[in-house]
Parts: C-alpha cells; structure tokens; sequence
C-alpha cells in the first residue's frame, strides 16, 4: 500500500462502508455538491448519489437529530458536523437522545450512528472556529469517543465505529488532514490506547492533534538523554485507564498534553486517574500541558502562544526533574 | 376491525361507524381514568417526578392512533401517557414505568416522560421540548431510503413551535419530501405562557405553509374529526405525498404539571372548554343517536376500571431493578472482538 | 433578619437589583404569568410590570442571545434559563458570543449579562432533566461561574453578578430552594472559596447542592473522631485555588464531591489542582465521589445510587485512612 | 449629505442625487478594490485564516449602511469587509486586523470574521451562521426599553434561514415589536449548498410573512434600490414599525473562501450574474447620464488606490500584540472590591 494522507485514509474508510453495508448513508453540510469542507467527501456525491452522499441545509440540530431516528430506523448514518464549533447547536440531540436513548428506554432502542466532526485549532481562524471541545464529549455517558491521530486510525476506526450498536463521535484533528502515512491493513481497536513510542523516564499523555507534538518532544528530549514514552489516548471515552497508568507505573513520571482549555479539559480527568491509581509510582505530580485560557486570538504569534508547543512539553518535563 | 391496540380500521358501513365510535370513546374513557388514577398515586407518593396529564386532551391521542397502522412510528412528548396508551402499550407497562418498577415499559428508568416501546414502534416520550421533531424526520427519511411505505406521527405542543428545532424539522421534512406527520397539539398554552406570549403569528398552520407543507386544523375536542384528519393526512403522507402538518386545536383541563398552581388562567375559561369535552360530547352522541344506553357505559367505565386496578395491582406487585444493574444498558454489551 | 427560603433569597436578590436599578430586567420561560418554575419570581410580574419581567417564548439560544445583546445595549439582564438542562440549546450564545465578545473585540464590548439557572438532580425527574453541568460552564474562558449553597449567597452574590461588566453564569441547585436560614447582611465576595467547618483530618471540597453532603458527612465523621474540614467552591470560575490548596496543606487529605458525573467532571480539575501545587503535602491521592455514569434513571432507589451521598463521602474518607 | 462615514443622506434635488448617486459608486469601488487588494495580501501570507469575499455583493452593503443613522447598530457575519467599510470603520483599522495587528479594529485577535468597532455600534463579526441574529433583537430590545428610536440592522445570508436561530430571532422580534431591520443577503448559496437544497420554500421573504413580520425584496445588485427599500424600511422600524424583513437578491462572484475550489456551480452562471455588477451598472447609468466621465471614474479609481495603498502602508507598519497581554480582555480588569 501507497503513501496516503490523513484525509484520504478517511475518505477510504468512508467509501469502504459505503460500498460494504447499503445501510451506511453520509449526512451534513456541504458533504456532496461542495466535496467537503475539508475535501474528505469528495467525489462520493458523483459515485454513490445525492440519496447516500446527502447535503443538509444549516441545521446542525436538525441533522444531527434526523441521524439519531434514522439510526432507530435501522440505518448506519455517518453524519458529519463541519466542525467541534458548530456541534454546540446539536448537543441536545447528542447528550439527550443519542447517548440516552438506550439507556432511558431500559435497553430497548440502540442509536448505532456516527458523527465525525473536524476539531482543533492551528490555522488562525480565531475564537470562534478553534475549539477543542472533544474532552467535554468525553464526559458523556452513552457516547464512544474516538480521537484518530494516525493514518491508521484514520483508515481504520470508522468500520468497527460503524458496527457498534451505540453512538460513536469521531474527532478529527483539522491539522491532521494533510499529513502523510502508509497505512497498515490491521484491523484497530476501539478500545486501547497505545503506546507510540516506548520510553523509561517519563511519559507523555497526547491524543489527536497532540500527538505530533508529544512525539516531537520525546524526539528534543531523547537528544538531551531523556527517554520519553508516549501514549495515544486514540479513544477518550471510555478511557483505557489500565494502558496509561501502567505505561506510568513504569516511567514514575508524566506529561499530559491537550489542546483544550487547561481548566475542566480531559487532562484533568487524565491526571486524576493515574494519581488515583498511580500514587505511589509517582516521583512528582503529574503535570499538564494545554492551552491557554483565552478565546482563540486571530495573529498567529498569539495562537502558536495559546497552543501547546513541542517546547512547553519539554519544558514541563525538565521541571519536573525527569 | 380489531381492538384498543387495533389500528387502521375503515368504517364504511353505519354499523362499521358505530362500533369505530364507541371504541374511540372507550379508548379515551381508558386514558381519562387511568390519568385521574395516576393523580392518587401521585398523591400517595407512588409515582414521583413529573407528571404531565392529558385530561381533555384525550381525543388527539385516540384520534391520530386509530388513524395509523402498526408499522408507523411515533415519537411523543412528554406527556404522552394517552399517546402509549392509544397506541397499544399495555396499562400495567405503562403504570409500571410511572411507578419505576422493572416491569415498566422503559424498566422503570425512564418514568412518565420516558415511555418507550420498541414493539410499538413507540420511540418515547422526549423531556426536551422539541426535541422529538428532528428524530421523527429520521425515522422517516430511514423509511424514505428503505423505500418502506409508513409514516412517522410526530407529537409537540403549541410551545414547541417558537423553539429552533421545530423550524429545523419542518424543513428538513419538507425539503426532504419525507413521510413525516407533524401533529401539534394546540392547547393554547405553554406550562403558564398563552400562545399569545410566544407566537407573533398565533395560527400555527400558517407556519407548515411558509414550509411548502400541507397543513391541517381541526377541532382537537372532536375526536372523529380528529381521526378523519389523521386518517386522511397519514394516507397521503404514505403514499408519497410528503409531510403534513396537523393542528389539533385542544385544551388541557388540569395544570401543568403537578407542580403548577395554574395561576396564569382564569377558571372560567378552563370551565368553558369544558363543556366541550371530548368525552361528554362524544357520549352525549352515541347516546342521544341511541347508540349507547346507560348501562353500555356503565359496562365501559366497569371493564375501565378493572383494567386500571389489574395495573395498579401489577405495578405494585413490580419488582425494584437490582442495584447491581444500574450501569447496564449505558452501552450495550462489548461485542466480541472488544471482550477480553 | 427572619429566616427565609433559599428561594426567598433568590428572590428578594432581584427584587433589590429590579428597584436600584432601571437597567436590570428579568427574561425567561415562565417567569412571569407562571411566576417561575420554582416559583422564584412569584409576583414580580404584579410588581414590575411585562417589560421587565419578561414571559419568553420556548427558545433558549434566541432569549440567550436576545440578553447578550441587551447587555451590549446597556442594559443589565438576568436570563433565567429554566434548568441547566435546556441550556445546552443556548450553548453556542453563551460561549460564542457572551464569553468571547469582550476579548475577539480586543475589550471594547463587554456583556455585562447574568444567567440564572436551575441544576442537578434529585427529584426523579429522570435523564433528561437531572443535569449537573456547571462543570462544563467552569471551563469556558470569558465566563464568572458561580453556585450559592448557602442562603446567603443565594441572597448576596446577584448583586456584585449584575455589578460584574462580564458574564456571570449562577447555577441554583434544585434541591436547595425550599431549604432555610436566616441571612447575614454582609455583601459577599466572587472570588474565594469558603471554608464552612473548620478540621484537621481531612479536606472534603464541595459546592452547590453537594455542599449539605459534606457537612453531613463530616457530622458522621466527627462521631467517629474524624475532623473534617469543608471547603465551598462557590465560585466554579475563577476557582480559588489557594484556598483549596491552603486547605487540603493543613490536613493532608482531600476528598471532592460533585454531582457531575465522574469523568471528565470539575473534580477532576479540583483535584488535579490540589496534587499539582501540594503533591508533597498529601498523605494519600485526592479522592472523588461522584455520581455513577449514567443517564439519570427514574426509579428512586436508582437515582439515590447515583448521587454522591453522605455514606459514600465517609466512605472515601475512610478509605484514605484519615 | 456626508461623506463615507456619513449617513442618512436625503436626496431630493437633481444635483444631491446624482452626488448621493456618486458616492454609493465610490464606496462599491472602495470595498471591491480593498477585497481585490486582500486576495493578493492572502497568497502573499499577510492574511491568513478564513477569508470571505464579498465581490459582487458590495451593492447589499452600501445601500443598508447608507440608509442607517450613526445611532443605529450593525449586527453582520463573517463576509464582512464591505460591512464594515461602508459603516465607516477606517480601511487602515480594518486592514490591520485582516492582518493580525494591534492596530486592527479588534486589536488584531478577530480577524476577518471578528471585525467590531464600538464608535460606530458595529458589534461584529460573527462566524457562527445565524449566531448574530438573537444579539441583534437583544440590542433592539434593549433601545425598545430604553425608548431610544434606533435601528439595528442584522446581516446574515440565505443559509442562515435554515438554522433554528434565525426562526426564534424572528419570532422574538416579531412578537416584541422590536426595532430590527433583518438584512438577508440571499446570493443563493451557503458554501457550495444551493438554497434549492437548503429551504423548502425558496422564496425567503414569504419566511417572514410567517411572523407576521413586513418583508421586502429587492434586486441585491442595484444599490439605488437597495437604499431606498432600507432607507423605507428603516425609517418604519425607527418609527415603531416593528421588525422588518429585507431579502436582497444578490450574487458572489468569487468562492466562499479563499479555500473554496468552487466546484458546485456552474461558471456561465458567474458569468450571467457579472452582467449585473453593481458597479459596472451604475457606472454604466452614470456615465451614460453624463453624470460621471472617464476622468471622475479615474479621480474616484486613484482615491481609492491611495487609500488602499495608505492602509496597506498602516497595516504593514503595525505592531503585534506583546505575548504578555494575551490574557487580557479574557474578562475585564477586577472590580475595585476584588483587587488585593
Ligand atoms: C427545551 C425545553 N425548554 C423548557 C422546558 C420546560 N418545559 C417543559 S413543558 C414546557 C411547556 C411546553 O408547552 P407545549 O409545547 O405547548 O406543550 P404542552 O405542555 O402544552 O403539552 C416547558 C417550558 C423543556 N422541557 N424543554
Ligand atoms: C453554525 C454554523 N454552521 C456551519 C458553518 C460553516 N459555514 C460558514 S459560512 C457557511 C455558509 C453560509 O451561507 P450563507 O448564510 O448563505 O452566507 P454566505 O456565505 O452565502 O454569505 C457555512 C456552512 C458556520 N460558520 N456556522
Ligand atoms: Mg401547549
Ligand atoms: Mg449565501
């Protein structure tokens, strides 16, 4: 297999399920006619019709909605919310009626939709377009939450998301879209993190977009002799506790990285977990690198500021005497 | 013809008519009763949360479930007990879940908003006001792809219809050309806000019309009216014709909920609409057509209560879900390459 | 001064703030003819007319907005959102606009805006009407979050709110209106947590609703000889860290109660701000009690196992060996 | 009559309107050139991020902002360039938030899509579709309680009508009678969606009849006409008119964005509507009246260059924000009580 980008990997995985199950339709704005806003969809309206590849109009509640009923109804609705910005006008539907439904109905009505949603920030499109709300999904019972930061995972997620009987919500890091892999043909979990490269002297929690930064930090610190494990949340809900505390258990030290708002981002929950199970194995507290608490400013000098860099995670792990 | 779960009937002769009649009346007398009980059990602390009556709303339940068949959807709001009922949910089911027990329709997790019944294809009972519309348009746009002939009745009341979701539903329905039967139910009121608080535009079927969408009013007090609408309407919306908007125009004789004090009304127009309610008129019909005597109500009201004090046996009789269960059904089950 | 309702409070609150000053107004679902869900404004609509208090049709985001840009029109709101639970439909105003205004304006508008909601559970009134979602609000840059457990917080902190020129979210909890006290006529302050029971043993971090749960606990502890000392967020957003961290350095422990559910919650935040600034101070690793991660279920017995309660809080303690 | 900045402009003899003709013309030109100028800055990396053009639609926005008073307030969207210049926030101001600098109109952290300036109550700037439109009705409810007789007038484009927003902003101002004047510049595509794919009804002021709410259209390419509809419409709602509802016809020639391939129309179909360029029409009309002749076309082009090449100049010599005052503005400074 070829060199692919993150983009087409999910276009591959998209047209796979298209092809593979006739139940499996794509739903959202500008998905057909358009190509995508991010060009995942492209060219499917001309190869699987209007009816499959279907263009909404502006209603994110309404579309997001009419997934979760056409879910009921025994569809496998892929619905794409342009980006993580706009979901705030679907929430409702995702919290009261996608990740509720089975639950409320005392088992009786599953919800096996997905919804994909660009996320992040990077491209100074400021306060408004930036939001890293993935961690705030992640809170939701009901809901699995899925952060593909690999060509792999990007290829690869989608059809175990799809045969899940339960609501599925994938991230998709929109700094990732262009970047370059060979994919695997190995089948992934929905269930694991991973460990992305192996390391004895801390590790560094990441997922999504953080995970280019974590892996680049490991790389800056390796030259100054400071082996740096990473793990790749990969999934953020449910949260594959065992990995990342024992991947700690290991190194006694660890670096969370998230691109949310440090206050109340998954980070936090991240780093309760392993104190809660990791304590003992800790030789300092578990330290968190995120994004500054501010609207996302426009100029670009501000938005690398806000952002975690390769250089704050370096920095954290040098303070805390690893 | 079939029974209360019976749907779908075509009354074509005059005795055809009568029988549909005093069944449409039996079914609103069932949904009635069971409400006024459901007030004493709440009063005796049986059924908790909120509760939501019907009462005098009955004939837009019983209307629009007689007028479907059992292949179509509905989705209701939350104050749908008549909804469940009508629709063929069984009186100890529902009881049951208003009474939290296992045997309840929803396991006794959702309660008297939460009514769901996949044998019915009755998908809730929905808290968020409006929130049901956007689901129905995808049940029908799941029966729209499938190329399955049916309709999905969606139930929301006149407050509903200032919030965004509505606006979104009835395009997406409409734009769609999907077989959605949009059925508001109109009882003037929001909790304690007059349509005319939140409506600048108080006829309702006007706004199905800025859609492109076939709308329809009719007097939500009358239940025959009402299913003829109902009949008429699901008919075209299931052989192609596209969403309809039926306003089912209506009354609620109690509050709220049984937190309101119900200050915002005055008594007397509650009084007024009550002379026109759809129980007493369609009774006063039937008998003064002689087709029911006295003793047919009696007969009525008698197997009415035996039914209800057979639910309340139940649910009291109902079994508590074990603790242990609580976090079941968050997710369902691992599949098999998830399990260890 | 009498003793008074927390409601009472609540309302004797606006009734000062609807008399001082001709900018303030209130809006929402119902809180006129009705005269409040929680009948919090009965017979302001007699008193103050329809202008200002003002019947809102059912449309969250509209309302939201329409105080947004009341408050940039010089006016000083209170929203009354009915329940935390349909705030999720005004999500977008409330962090787009009303958190972010001030700073993508580069500080030339403020939204001197205050949003009054209803929250948590407790009621049976099931899952979706049993939120507990300030956490959420805690997280947004731009935002004061604040949650009055006390009667007199419920009758002083609206002042200073509507005096605030950026927007303040109060979150009531539901169970706490029909409770009782006498309130003090000391202004309060919007900045710093509350130590509400002086100890030496253990830190139990509460707010809102789950503040009766910590006091409650730590009455069953003191029977056992275990001291406990309570902490009050009060405020979400900014959280008061070194009152916290002052706290928890005297008795070495900590345990956070908080409605939300467990992952993802503001405990987490809580806790993981405790083990940053004290790691070495604490004996054991802050503990949570939280609720249960699920969709609130109907059934009594179901939703008390959700709660954090009282049993569970001495539990935690216990388990830490305090 | 004034200049750029100026408003409200009554034209009742011959000369006044020919000058009133000329500066419409003049203030097209300026927002065309400037955006024509900001394409080059955008692949020369001075701009970054979402850039919305607004080419071909410059008639929509002179012709509102010159029919409004300083007091009104101007609610727009992310495709606001020609907003803000025609409102009178300074090319200079405006060019150096295009480009990140303190100097900007938002000190440089909005952006194209996040254009405010308070002295001309332009609140912005909005890139969330529809997000504008319930902060509008808030500010005119705010002028309604103050009985201040203002107007704020609210940008926003066909797809907006899809979001539940746009329908409880409308129902709002509709019911409080609030001063808004609703400006939908319908160019009848939301991205790459074409309306006929997005509304049901495509006929966008028959949405507003639905609120009972007055509704006008107008040809979004002629500026005389879209002046004297807003200038009607505006005097109507600043005289207690209530609400009012404008949809102007109009057209982008260039892609949504500067990341937008433009691959869901047709290029004829640009082509038709550049035929109606309401620059190349009213120069056409001017210069054929005698009103204006190749020199004053060359006078008004080199103004304008100068202008543009001056902000340019600013922009380039501005100054990024000091990292340090990142978390300022975040919320204000504390309150006398809260400081130390
Ligand atoms: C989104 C949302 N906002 C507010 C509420 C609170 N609430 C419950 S019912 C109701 C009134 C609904 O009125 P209507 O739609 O006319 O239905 P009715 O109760 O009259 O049957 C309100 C405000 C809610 N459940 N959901
Ligand atoms: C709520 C929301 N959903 C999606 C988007 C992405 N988006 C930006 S502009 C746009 C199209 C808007 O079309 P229209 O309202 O007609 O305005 P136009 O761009 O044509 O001026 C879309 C889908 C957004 N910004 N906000
Ligand atoms: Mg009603
Ligand atoms: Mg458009």
């Amino acid at each position: 297999m070829s060199v692919i980008t993150y983009r087409e990997a999910v276009r591959q995985a998209i047209r796979e399920a298209l092809i593979s199950d006739d139940r499996v339709f794509v739903m959202g704005e500008d998905v057909g006619h358009y190509g995508g806003t991010y060009a995942v969809t492209l060219g499917l309206l001309e190869e699987f019709g209007p009816e499959r590849i279907r263009d909404t109009p502006l209603s994110e509640s309404g579309f997001v909605g009419a997934g979760i009923g056409a879910a009921l109804g025994g569809m496998r609705p892929i619905v794409e919310v342009m980006t993580v910005n706009f979901s705030l006008l679907a929430l409702d539907q995702i919290m009261n009626n996608a990740a509720s439904l089975l639950y409320m109905s005392g088992g009786q009505l599953n919800v096996p939709l997905v919804i994909r949603m660009a996320t992040g920030a990077g491209r100074q499109v400021a306060a408004q377009h930036s939001h890293s709300l993935e961690g705030w999904y992640a809170h939701i019972p009901g809901l699995r939450v899925l952060a593909p930061a690999t060509i792999d995972d990007a290829r690869r997620m989608l059809a175990p998301a799809l045969e899940d009987p339960d609501p599925v919500l994938i991230f998709e890091h929109a700094m990732l879209y262009g970047t370059e892999g060979e994919p695997s043909q190995d089948a992934v979990d929905l269930t694991s993190a991973a460990i992305r490269r192996a390391g004895d002297d801390v590790t560094i929690v990441a997922y999504g977009g953080t995970l280019r930064t974590a892996l680049g930090a490991a790389q800056v610190l390796a030259a100054e002799g400071i082996d740096a494990q990473v793990v790749d949340l990969r999934i953020l809900r449910p949260l594959d506790t065992a990995t990342i505390v024992g991947a700690v258990a290991h190194t006694h030290r660890a670096v969370v990285v998230d691109e949310g708002w440090r206050s109340g981002s998954l980070s936090a929950e991240v780093a309760s977990r392993i104190t809660e199970e990791a304590f003992y194995d800790l030789d300092a507290p578990v330290a968190r690198v995120c994004s500054a608490e501010v609207p996302m400013p426009y100029a670009k000098h501000l938005e690398d500021e806000v952002m975690p860099q390769v250089d704050d995670v370096v920095a954290a792990v040098r303070a805390m005497g690893a | 013809m079939t029974g209360p779960q019976g749907l779908a009937i075509d009354a074509t002769t005059v005795a055809q008519r009568d029988e549909l009649e005093v069944l449409l009346l039996r079914e609103m007398i069932r949904i009635r009763r069971f409400e006024e009980r459901c007030v004493e059990l709440y009063s005796r602390e049986s059924i908790r949360g909120f509760l939501h009556l019907a009462v005098g709303e009955e004939a837009c339940a019983v209307g629009v479930m007689q007028a479907l068949s059992p292949d179509d959807a509905i989705v209701a709001t939350y104050r749908e007990h008549g909804h469940a009922l009508a629709r063929g949910i069984s009186m100890r089911a529902t009881l049951a879940e208003l009474e939290g027990k296992v045997e309840g329709c929803s396991r006794g997790r959702g309660g008297s908003m939460h009514l769901f019944d996949a044998s019915t294809r009755f998908f809730g009972g929905n808290a968020i006001v409006a929130g049901g519309l956007p689901v129905a348009v995808g049940l029908a746009l799941a029966d729209h792809l499938r190329g399955r002939h049916r309709v999905t009745a969606c139930f929301f009341g006149d407050g509903a219809v200032a919030e965004g979701e509505f606006h979104e539903a009835m395009n997406l329905a409409a734009l769609w050309h999907l077989p959605v039967l949009f059925c508001c139910e109109n009882n003037l009121y929001a909790m304690g806000t007059a349509l005319e608080f939140t409506e600048s535009e108080t006829d309702l079927s006007l706004k199905a019309a800025s859609y492109r969408m076939a709308s329809w009013e009719v007097d939500g007090m009358d239940v025959l009216a009402v299913r003829e609408a109902a009949r008429q309407a699901s008919d075209a919306v299931r052989s192609g014709g596209g969403p309809h908007f039926l306003e089912m125009r209506t009354y609620r004789f109690r509050s709220h909920s049984m937190y309101d004090p119900d200050r915002y009304r005055d008594k007397s127009e509650i009084e007024r609409w009550k002379l026109r309610d759809p129980i007493g008129q369609l009774t006063t019909q039937l008998m003064s057509r002689g087709v029911l005597v006295s003793a047919d109500l009696e007969g009525i009201e008698a197997d009415v209560a035996a039914e209800i004090q057979d639910a309340v046996d139940f649910a009291a009789a109902g079994t508590d879900e074990p603790i242990e269960e609580l976090e079941r059904f968050v997710t369902s089950p691992p599949a098999p390459r998830d399990r260890p």
